[in-house]
C-alpha cells in the first residue's frame, strides 16, 4: 500500500501544483518539494525496514500489493517492491528533490504546469519501478513519457521542438514494440493456461516456443535498449539532453535511462531466460560498442550538455555489458552503475545548467578559466568529472570495477576493450574540465559562485557520490537477494 | 411462378451501377453527381433484392430498406451542403471546390 | 601504536578536507599550519610506528588494521585494510618524512600564490593517496591510491591552470598514466579470475601453488602489472609525460615526480615480487625496460637546457635503474636506490626550485651561471645532491645504492653482462650531465640578476635533505667492505634475498669500474664545459650532430611518434564523426518519409473526380486479380 | 413475367443513359423518375411488391422532389444547361467511361462465371420482411433511425443560412448598413 501512496502522492501533488500555479508561483515550488520529501521519507522508511535482509531461496519481495483493475481482461493493479525497486525508488525521489531545487529559479513561465509535468514524470518513473502487471507497466511507461515530452518541448532550449519530437518518436516506437510483445505474451499465456492475465508472476510461467520467445523478447529488448540507450538507437539522447531544461536533463540522465536497464533486469531476463542467454554475446558486443563509440563522440563535442549526454551513452554501455554477463558481481555492478551514474551525470548536467545560467551559452569554446571566478564550482566539477572517468573512491569506480571484473569471467576480449573505455573516459572528462574550468579566463566579467541553494544541491550530490564510492555495501546488500535470484535463474 | 436467369438481373444491376458511375465521373455539376449517386445506390439495392428473391429470403429487401434510409439521409445532407456551397462560392463546379487539396 | 595506523593517511586527508572546504576563509598562516602540520604529524606517527616496528617486530611481519568492509559480493570481497610491513614502512617513511620537508619548503615557496589553500589541499590529498597506496593490503585499495595519486599529480601539474600548456601537460600525464592503469586493471581482473582474491598476502601465498612457473597466465599478469608500473613510473613506452609534468610548481616535482609517486611502479613490482618471480619473461622484460629507459632518458638529459627537464629525465633514468634492479631480482637494491634517490632527487628539485624562484622563474640553465658565490647554501646542498646523483664513490648515498645495482645487474640470477654494460654506460652519462648541470649553473659568470634569496623555511629542508643525501647510504655497505646491511636486513623480511650466479669475477672489480666510470664522467663533463669549451662550439657547427642533439632534446621523438600514431588518428576519427554517423541514418529515414509525403501529396489535389477514379482503378485492380487467379 | 422484366430492364437502362447525358437538370430528373419507376417494375417482377412500392414513393417521390426543389431554389435553368454543354466534351467523358466499361465487362465476366441457375421467384411476404426487420435486424434498424435523425439534424444545421463572417474592420460598415435597413423597416412600419 505504501507504494500506491507514493505514486498517488506524486500525482495529486502534481495536480495541486497545476491548480496553485494560477495563483502563486512560490507556493508551487514548495508543494513540489514537499511532495517529494514526503515520498523520500516513505522510501527511506521502506529501506530501513527491510535493510540487510538477504533472503535466500525465499521470496525477495518486501511488499506485494494487488487489486483488480479490469478483471475481465486480466488486468490488475499490481505493484511490488524488492531490493532493486527500493534502490531505484530511493534514487528517484532523491534526484526528484534535487530536480525541484535546481529548477527553483530557472523556471519562470507556467510554473504550475511545469511542476505538474515534473511530478507526473516522476510518478510514471515510480510506477515503472514498482509495476508488476505488464499492462500497468506499459501504462506507467507512457505516463513517464508524455510529461517529459512537454518538459522538453515547452521549457527547453532553442531547438527544443526537434529534440522533443525525436525523443518522443524514438521512445514511442520502442514502447509500441513492447506493447506488441506484451500482448503476444498475454495471448500465448492465455492459450497455454486458458486464463487471461497480465500479471508478472503468471507470465513468468509462460513458456513460448523458443523461436517465438526470441521475437517477443526482441520487442521488449528494443524498447529498453532505446531507453538505455545502446548505440544504434542512441540518437534521441544527445538532442533531448542538451535541449531539455536542467531538471529535465537531470531526470532524463538520472532516471529515465535507468528504466531501460531496470526493464531488462526485471522483465527480459526472468521472462526469457533462454532467449536472453542466446543473445548475450550480441548484447555484450553492443554494450562494448556503446562504451567506445559514446566516448569517442563525447570527445568530439563542443556543446557541454551534448558532451555529457554522450558520456551517458558510454556509461550505459557498461550496464548492458554487465547485465548480460549473468554474474552476481557484474549485476551488482550494474545496479551500482545505475545509481552512481544517475548521481554523477545528473550532477554534471546540473553544473552545465548553472554555467549556462551564468554565461548564456553551452559552447565550450566560449568558456575557459572559470575556476578563477568560481573555485567552488570548479572543485565540485572536478569531483564529478573524476567520478565520470571512474576514479576510485567515487561511486562510479565501484560500479565499473565490479562490472568489468564480473564480465572478465565470461568474455575476456570484450572486457579488455571495455576497460580501454576507461582511457577514453579520461580523454573526454579531462577535455571537458580543461575547456571549461582551466585555461585563461575568457571574460573579465565577474561570475557569481554557488548560491546557497546551489551549494546545497552540489554538496548533497558530492557527499552521496563519495559515500557510495567508499561504502557501497548498503546498496549492494539491498539488491543482493534480487541479484542472486536473477543469476541463479539464468 | 416464373423463372429468370439470375445472371440477367445482376447484369442489369451492374449496368445501372456502371451508368451511375459514369455519371459521377463525367459530370462536374454537383447536382448531377448527386443524381448519379442515387442511380448507383438504386442499382445496389436492385442487386440486393434480386439476391433475396433468388433464395427466397427477406434479407435482401431489408437491406434495400437500409439503403433507402441511407440514400434519403445522404441526399438531404448532400443537398444542404450543395445549397451552402452555392451560397458561399457561387458555383456548383466540383472541380473548383478543391479545399481538400493538400 | 598500530591501532592508530589509520591516522597516518587520515591526518593528511583531514588536512585536505579542511583546506578544500574552508580554505578560502582561512588566513595564509593557518593554511600553512594545517597543510604542513597534518603531514608532519603523519611523519611523526610514522617514525614512532617505525621505531616500534624495528624494536619489536610483529611476529607475522606486519601490522594490520581493518577499517571497514568496502565491497563484498559473490566470492569477491575487499576491505579498507591498512597493512604495514617492512617494505611499506620504508615507503611510509619517505612519503611522510620527505613529504613533510617538502611541505615546509612549499609553505615558503608558494607564499605569493593566489591559490595557497588549493595547493596545500592538493598536496595533502596526494600524501593521503600515496599513503593509501603503500598501506593497502589489497590491490583494489592500492588501485584507489594509485589513481588517487594520478589525480593529485594531474591537479598539481595543472596547478597554474591559466596557462594552456600547463593544462596540456597535466592532461598528458593523466592520459598516459591512465593507459598504464588500465593495463593494471586488466591485470587485476586476470589475477582475480585465476586466484579468486585480490588480497595481497593471499596472492603472494597462493600464487606459487596455483601457477606453474612461466605459465602464460602468470606471465600475462606480471606484464600487465608491469605496464601499470611503467605508466606511473614513466618507463619506456610511457615515459613521455614526466618531462612535461615539470610544468607544475617545483615542490610538486620534488614530491610527486621525483621522490614518491613515480616510484609507485617500483613499489608495485616489489609488492608483487612473487608473481614476477614466477615469470622469467616478465623479469627479463622488466630488466630490459629499465635498462633501455635509463639509457634513453640519460641521453635526453644530456642535451636539455631546462633545469627541471634535466632533472626529470634523470629521474626517469634513475627509476630505470630501479626497474633494472627489480628485473634482475635485486629486490632490496631497488628499494635501497628508491630510498636514497628520494632524498637526493627531492633535494635537487627543491634546490632547483629555489634557484628558479631567485632568478625570476628562469628555467634555462644557460641563462644561469655563477651562482656558487651568490647562493652558497643552495650551491653546497645542490652539490650534495648532484654528487649522489652522479654516484661519487663513498661520499654519497647514491654511490652505495647504484653500485649495488650495477653489481647485481651482472651477478644476480637474472643479470647479464649486457645489462651491466648498459647500466654502466648510464652511470657515465649520469655523471656527465650532472657535472654539466653543476658547472653551467654554478660556475662561470652570472647572467641573470638574483631577485629574492630563499628564506629559512626553504633552506632548512634543503640542508636536512643534503645531509641525508650524503649519509643515507651508510646504512648499507657492500659486502666486501664493511659488513653493515641494516637496510637489506629490514627489507628482506618481505622481499626475497638476491640470488647470485656462480662463477663470478670479484666484486671489488665492479666497484672499481663503477667508481672509475662515475669519476670519468665527472671529468669528461668538466673537460667539455669548463676545460675546453671550444669543443662544444665546434660540435654545434656540425649539422649531423645537431640533428642528433635535437632528436635527443625531443626525448627521442617519442612525442612525435605517438602524436602521429595515436593522437592524430584519434582526433581525426572523432572529428569526422562529430555529428554522429547514426544521426545521418535517422535523418535519412525522416527525409525519405518527407519525400514520400511530397510524392503522394501530388495525388491529393482536391479534385473529387480524381479521387473517384482512384477508387475505380482500385476496384478494377482487385477484380482483375480475381479474374487472373 | 419475364417479358415484364426484360422490357422494364431495357427501359431502366435507356432512361438512366438519358439521365447521365442530359444537360438540363430538370430533364435529367424526369428521366431519373422513369428509371426509378422501371426499377420498381423490376422489383415487382422479382416478387417484391413492398419494395417496389417504396421505390416509387421514396425514390421516385420524395428524393426526386427534394432534388427538384433544390434545382428550383438554386434556379438552375438554361444557363446551367449551356454550361453543362460546354463541360461535357468528349475528351472529358471518354476516359472515365472507358474505365467504367472495363469495370462493367469485368463484372459481367465474373457474373457469368457464377451461379447460372434459373431462379424461381418466390414472392417474399411483407410480413416476413417486417418480422426479420424487427427481429434480426433490430439493431441495424435503430442505427438506420439514428442515421436518418443525424441526416435531418445535419441537413437542418448545414442548411441554416449563416451570417457571413466579417473582419472586425469591416464590421462597422456592416453595422451602418444594418442600421439603415432597420430604419427603413421602421419607416415602412410607420407608414
Amino acid at each position: 500500500m505504501i507504494l500506491v501512496w507514493m505514486i498517488s502522492i506524486l500525482l495529486t501533488g502534481g495536480l495541486l501544483c497545476w491548480l496553485a500555479g494560477r495563483r502563486n508561483n512560490e507556493l508551487v515550488k514548495w508543494i513540489a518539494l514537499l511532495t517529494l520529501l514526503v515520498d523520500f521519507v516513505l522510501v527511506g522508511n521502506l529501506w530501513f525496514q527491510h535493510q540487510g535482509v538477504v533472503t535466500s531461496g525465499a521470496s525477495t519481495w518486501f511488499i506485494d500489493y494487488k487489486i483488480n483493475w479490469i478483471p475481465s481482461f486480466g488486468i490488475s493493479f499490481h505493484v511490488a517492491a524488492d531490493g532493486l525497486s527500493a534502490v531505484m525508488l530511493a534514487l528517484t525521489f532523491f534526484l526528484g528533490i534535487l530536480s525541484v531545487l535546481c529548477s527553483w529559479n530557472e523556471i519562470t513561465q507556467r510554473t504550475g504546469f511545469y511542476y505538474f509535468n515534473l511530478l507526473w514524470t516522476l510518478a510514471g518513473i515510480t510506477g515503472v519501478f514498482v509495476a508488476l502487471d505488464l499492462f500497468l507497466f506499459y501504462f506507467f511507461w507512457e505516463v513517464m513519457l508524455v510529461p517529459m515530452y512537454f518538459l522538453i518541448a515547452i521549457w527547453g532550449d532553442k531547438n527544443r521542438r526537434y529534440a522533443a519530437y525525436k525523443f518522443f518518436i524514438f521512445t514511442q516506437a520502442g514502447g509500441l514494440l513492447m506493447l506488441i510483445s506484451i500482448l503476444t505474451l498475454y495471448f500465448i499465456h492465455a492459450s497455454q493456461t486458458g486464463t487471461y492475465s497480465y500479471d508478472y508472476f503468471d507470465l513468468l510461467n509462460t513458456k513460448p516456443e523458443p523461436s517465438t520467445a526470441k521475437w517477443i523478447m526482441m520487442g521488449f529488448m528494443i524498447a529498453f535498449v532505446i531507453k538505455l540507450p545502446v548505440v544504434p538507437f542512441h540518437n534521441w539522447l544527445p538532442d533531448a539532453h542538451s535541449e531539455a531544461p536542467t531538471a529535465g536533463s537531470l531526470i532524463l540522465a538520472g532516471l529515465l535511462l535507468k528504466t531501460g536497464a531496470y526493464g531488462i533486469i526485471r522483465f527480459v531476463l526472468p521472462l526469457f531466460p533462454q532467449a536472453s542467454a542466446e543473445i548475450a554475446w550480441w548484447a555484450m558486443l553492443f554494450g562494448v560498442i556503446g562504451i567506445i563509440y559514446g566516448a569517442m563522440l563525447a570527445f568530439a563535442q563542443t556543446d557541454v550538455k551534448r558532451l555529457i549526454a554522450y558520456t551517458s551513452v558510454s556509461h550505459m554501455g557498461f550496464v548492458l555489458l554487465g547485465i548480460f554477463a549473468f554474474r552476481e558481481m557484474a549485476m551488482q555492478g550494474v545496479v551500482m552503475q545505475m545509481v552512481t551514474h544517475g548521481i554523477s551525470t545528473g550532477a554534471l548536467f546540473v553544473l552545465a545548467g548553472m554555467i549556462k545560467e551564468r554565461l548564456h551559452t553551452r559552447d565550450i569554446g566560449q568558456m575557459g578559466g572559470l575556476w578563477t571566478s568560481m573555485p567552488a564550482m570548479g572543485g565540485v566539477a572536478m569531483v564529478f568529472t573524476m567520478a565520470s572517468l571512474g576514479l576510485p573512491a567515487l561511486g562510479n569506480f565501484v560500479a565499473e570495477f565490479l562490472i568489468l571484473m564480473g564480465t572478465f569471467f565470461v568474455n575476456v576480449p570484450f572486457t579488455v576493450i571495455a576497460t580501454l573505455g576507461l582511457v577514453f573516459s579520461a580523454l573526454y572528462s579531462l577535455r571537458l574540465m580543461q575547456k571549461v574550468f582551466m585555461g585563461p579566463p575568457k571574460e573579465e566579467k565577474h561570475l557569481k559562485d554557488f548560491s546557497t541553494r546551489e551549494l546545497i544541491i552540489m554538496a548533497v550530490l558530492s557527499i552521496s557520490i563519495v559515500f557510495l564510492g567508499l561504502y557501497p555495501q548498503p546498496v549492494m546488500d539491498m539488491v543482493k537477494g534480487v541479484v542472486l535470484h536473477l543469476t541463479m535463474r539464468s | 411462378m416464373s423463372f429468370y436467369n439470375s445472371q440477367a438481373v445482376l447484369i442489369v444491376a451492374a449496368i445501372l451501377f456502371v451508368l451511375g458511375l459514369i455519371g459521377v465521373l463525367t459530370r462536374k455539376n454537383i447536382i448531377f453527381i448527386l443524381i448519379s449517386i442515387e442511380v448507383m445506390l438504386n442499382a445496389a439495392g436492385l442487386a440486393f433484392v434480386a439476391a433475396g428473391s433468388r433464395w427466397g429470403q427477406p434479407d435482401g429487401q431489408v437491406m434495400f430498406l437500409f439503403i433507402l434510409a441511407m440514400a434519403a439521409s445522404e441526399v438531404s445532407v448532400g443537398l444542404a451542403l450543395v445549397m451552402q456551397t452555392y451560397h458561399q462560392h457561387k458555383t456548383l463546379d466540383a472541380e473548383k471546390l478543391r479545399a481538400l487539396r493538400d | 601504536m598500530h591501532q592508530y595506523l589509520f591516522l597516518i593517511p587520515a591526518l593528511p586527508l583531514a588536512g585536505f578536507l579542511l583546506l578544500s572546504l574552508g580554505g578560502r576563509h582561512l588566513s595564509r598562516k593557518i593554511i600553512a599550519w594545517i597543510g604542513v602540520g597534518s603531514v608532519s604529524a603523519a611523519a611523526i606517527f610514522t617514525i614512532i610506528l617505525g621505531l616500534q616496528f624495528l624494536q619489536a617486530p610483529p611476529p607475522e611481519g606486519s601490522y594490520t588494521q581493518t577499517l571497514w568492509q568496502w565491497m563484498s559480493t559473490e566470492n569477491f570481497s575487499c576491505a579498507i585494510n591498512l597493512r604495514v610491513d617492512a617494505l611499506s614502512l620504508v615507503f611510509l617513511f619517505i612519503i611522510t618524512f620527505v613529504g613533510a620537508l617538502i611541505h615546509i619548503y612549499s609553505s615558503a615557496f608558494m607564499r605569493h600564490d593566489r591559490d595557497y589553500a588549493r595547493f596545500f589541499a592538493s598536496m595533502n590529498l596526494f600524501v593521503c593517496a600515496m599513503l593509501l597506496l603503500v598501506l593497502a593490503d589489497n590491490l583494489v585499495l592500492m588501485y584507489l591510491g594509485w589513481e588517487g595519486v594520478g589525480l593529485c599529480s594531474y591537479l598539481l601539474i595543472g596547478f597554474w591552470y591559466e596557462t594552456p600548456a600547463n593544462c596540456h601537460a597535466a592532461n598528458k600525464a593523466f592520459y598516459v598514466t591512465r593507459i598504464g592503469d588500465t593495463a593494471m586493471a586488466i591485470g587485476l581482473f586476470l589475477l582475480f579470475k585465476e586466484l579468486g582474491t585480490l588480497n595481497i598476502p593471499e596472492i603472494l601465498q597462493q600464487a606459487p601453488q596455483h601457477f606453474t612457473a612461466a605459465s602464460p597466465n602468470i606471465t600475462l599478469i606480471a606484464l600487465l602489472l608491469l605496464a601499470g608500473g611503467m605508466g606511473k613510473s614513466a618507463q619506456l613506452p610511457l615515459q613521455t609525460w614526466l618531462p612535461d609534468a615539470m610544468a607544475g610548481p617545483s615542490p610538486v616535482s620534488a614530491l610527486i615526480h621525483a621522490a614518491t609517486m613515480v616510484t609507485a611502479g617500483v613499489y608495485l613490482i616489489a609488492r608483487m615480487h612473487v608473481v614476477f618471480q614466477l615469470s622469467p619473461v616478465a623479469m627479463d622484460v622488466t630488466a630490459i625496460v629499465g635498462a633501455l629507459t635509463l639509457f634513453i632518458a640519460g641521453c635526453s638529459a644530456l642535451v636539455q637546457t631546462d633545469i627541471k627537464r634535466i632533472l626529470a629525465y634523470s629521474t626517469i633514468s634513475q627509476i630505470g635503474y630501479m626497474f633494472l634492479a627489480l628485473g634482475v631480482g635485486a629486490w632490496s637494491a631497488a628499494i635501497f636506490h628508491f630510498f636514497t634517490h628520494a632524498f637526493f632527487k627531492a633535494l635537487l628539485f627543491l634546490a632547483a626550485g629555489a634557484i628558479i624562484e631567485s632568478l625570476h622563474h628562469e628555467h634555462d640553465i644557460f641563462k644561469m651561471g655563477g651562482l656558487r658565490k651568490k647562493m652558497p647554501l643552495v650551491f653546497w646542498t645542490f652539490l650534495a645532491g648532484a654528487a649522489a646523483l652522479a654516484a661519487l664513490p663513498l661520499i654519497s648515498a647514491g654511490f652505495f645504492s647504484k653500485d649495488q645495482i650495477l653489481w647485481y645487474a651482472w651477478s644476480a640470477g637474472n643479470g647479464s653482462p649486457m645489462l651491466w654494460f648498459v647500466a654502466l654506460a648510464g652511470a657515465f652519462i649520469t655523471a656527465f650531465y650532472t657535472t654539466r648541470l653543476m658547472i653551467v649553473v654554478f660556475w662561470g659568470e652570472m647572467k641573470t640578476h638574483i631577485g629574492e634569496y630563499p628564506g629559512r623555511a626553504m633552506t632548512i629542508p634543503l640542508v636536512i635533505l643534503a645531509i641525508l643525501s650524503v649519509i643515507a647510504g651508510f646504512i648499507e655497505w657492500p659486502h666486501n667492505m664493511v659488513h653493515l646491511t641494516l637496510f637489506s636486513d629490514l627489507v628482506q623480511k618481505v622481499l626475497p634475498a638476491t640470488m647470485l650466479q656462480d662463477d663470478l669475477p670479484e666484486e671489488i672489480v665492479f666497484q672499481i669500474i663503477a667508481a672509475a666510470t662515475a669519476l670519468f664522467g665527472v671529468y669528461t663533463g668538466y673537460v667539455f664545459y669548463q676545460g675546453n669549451k671550444a669543443l662544444i662550439e665546434e660540435w654545434k657547427q656540425s649539422s649531423a650532430l645537431m640533428q642528433i642533439r635535437n632528436f635527443l632534446f625531443k626525448g627521442w621523438a617519442f612525442d612525435q611518434l605517438y602524436d602521429a600514431l595515436f593522437v592524430r588518428p584519434f582526433k581525426f576519427l572523432t572529428r569526422i564523426n562529430k555529428s554522429d554517423l547514426f544521426d545521418k541514418l535517422y535523418n535519412g529515414i525522416a527525409l525519405v518519409s518527407r519525400r514520400l509525403n511530397q510524392l503522394f501529396s501530388i495525388s491529393q489535389n482536391g479534385s473529387l473526380r480524381w479521387y473517384i477514379v482512384g477508387v475505380l482503378i482500385g476496384i478494377i485492380f482487385i477484380l482483375t486479380l480475381q479474374l487472373m487467379l | 413475367m419475364p417479358l415484364l422484366f426484360y422490357t422494364s430492364s431495357v427501359i431502366a437502362i435507356l432512361a438512366t443513359i438519358m439521365v447521365i447525358t442530359r444537360y438540363h437538370p430538370i430533364h435529367a430528373l424526369l428521366y431519373l423518375v422513369v428509371s426509378f419507376l422501371a426499377v420498381a417494375m423490376i422489383f415487382l417482377s422479382l416478387g417484391a411488391p413492398f419494395v417496389a412500392v417504396l421505390e416509387v414513393i421514396l425514390y421516385a417521390g420524395a428524393i426526386i422532389v427534394l432534388l427538384i426543389f433544390v434545382v428550383m431554389m438554386l434556379n438552375l435553368g438554361t444557363d446551367t444547361a449551356t454550361q453543362e454543354k460546354q463541360w461535357l466534351q468528349p475528351k472529358v467523358w471518354i476516359g472515365p467511361s472507358l474505365l467504367a466499361l472495363v469495370l462493367l465487362s469485368e463484372m459481367v465476366i465474373l457474373l457469368m462465371q457464377g451461379d447460372n441457375a434459373d431462379m424461381q421467384v418466390t414472392p417474399v411476404e411483407i410480413k416476413q420482411v417486417s418480422i426479420s426487420l424487427y427481429k434480426e435486424y433490430i439493431i441495424a434498424l435503430e442505427l438506420a433511425g439514428f442515421l436518418l435523425m443525424a441526416g435531418i439534424v445535419g441537413a437542418a444545421h448545414i442548411g441554416k443560412h449563416k451570417k457571413k463572417h466579417l473582419h472586425r474592420f469591416l464590421q462597422e460598415e456592416n453595422l451602418d448598413a444594418e442600421n439603415k435597413k432597420m430604419k427603413q423597416v421602421e419607416e415602412t412600419v410607420n407608414n
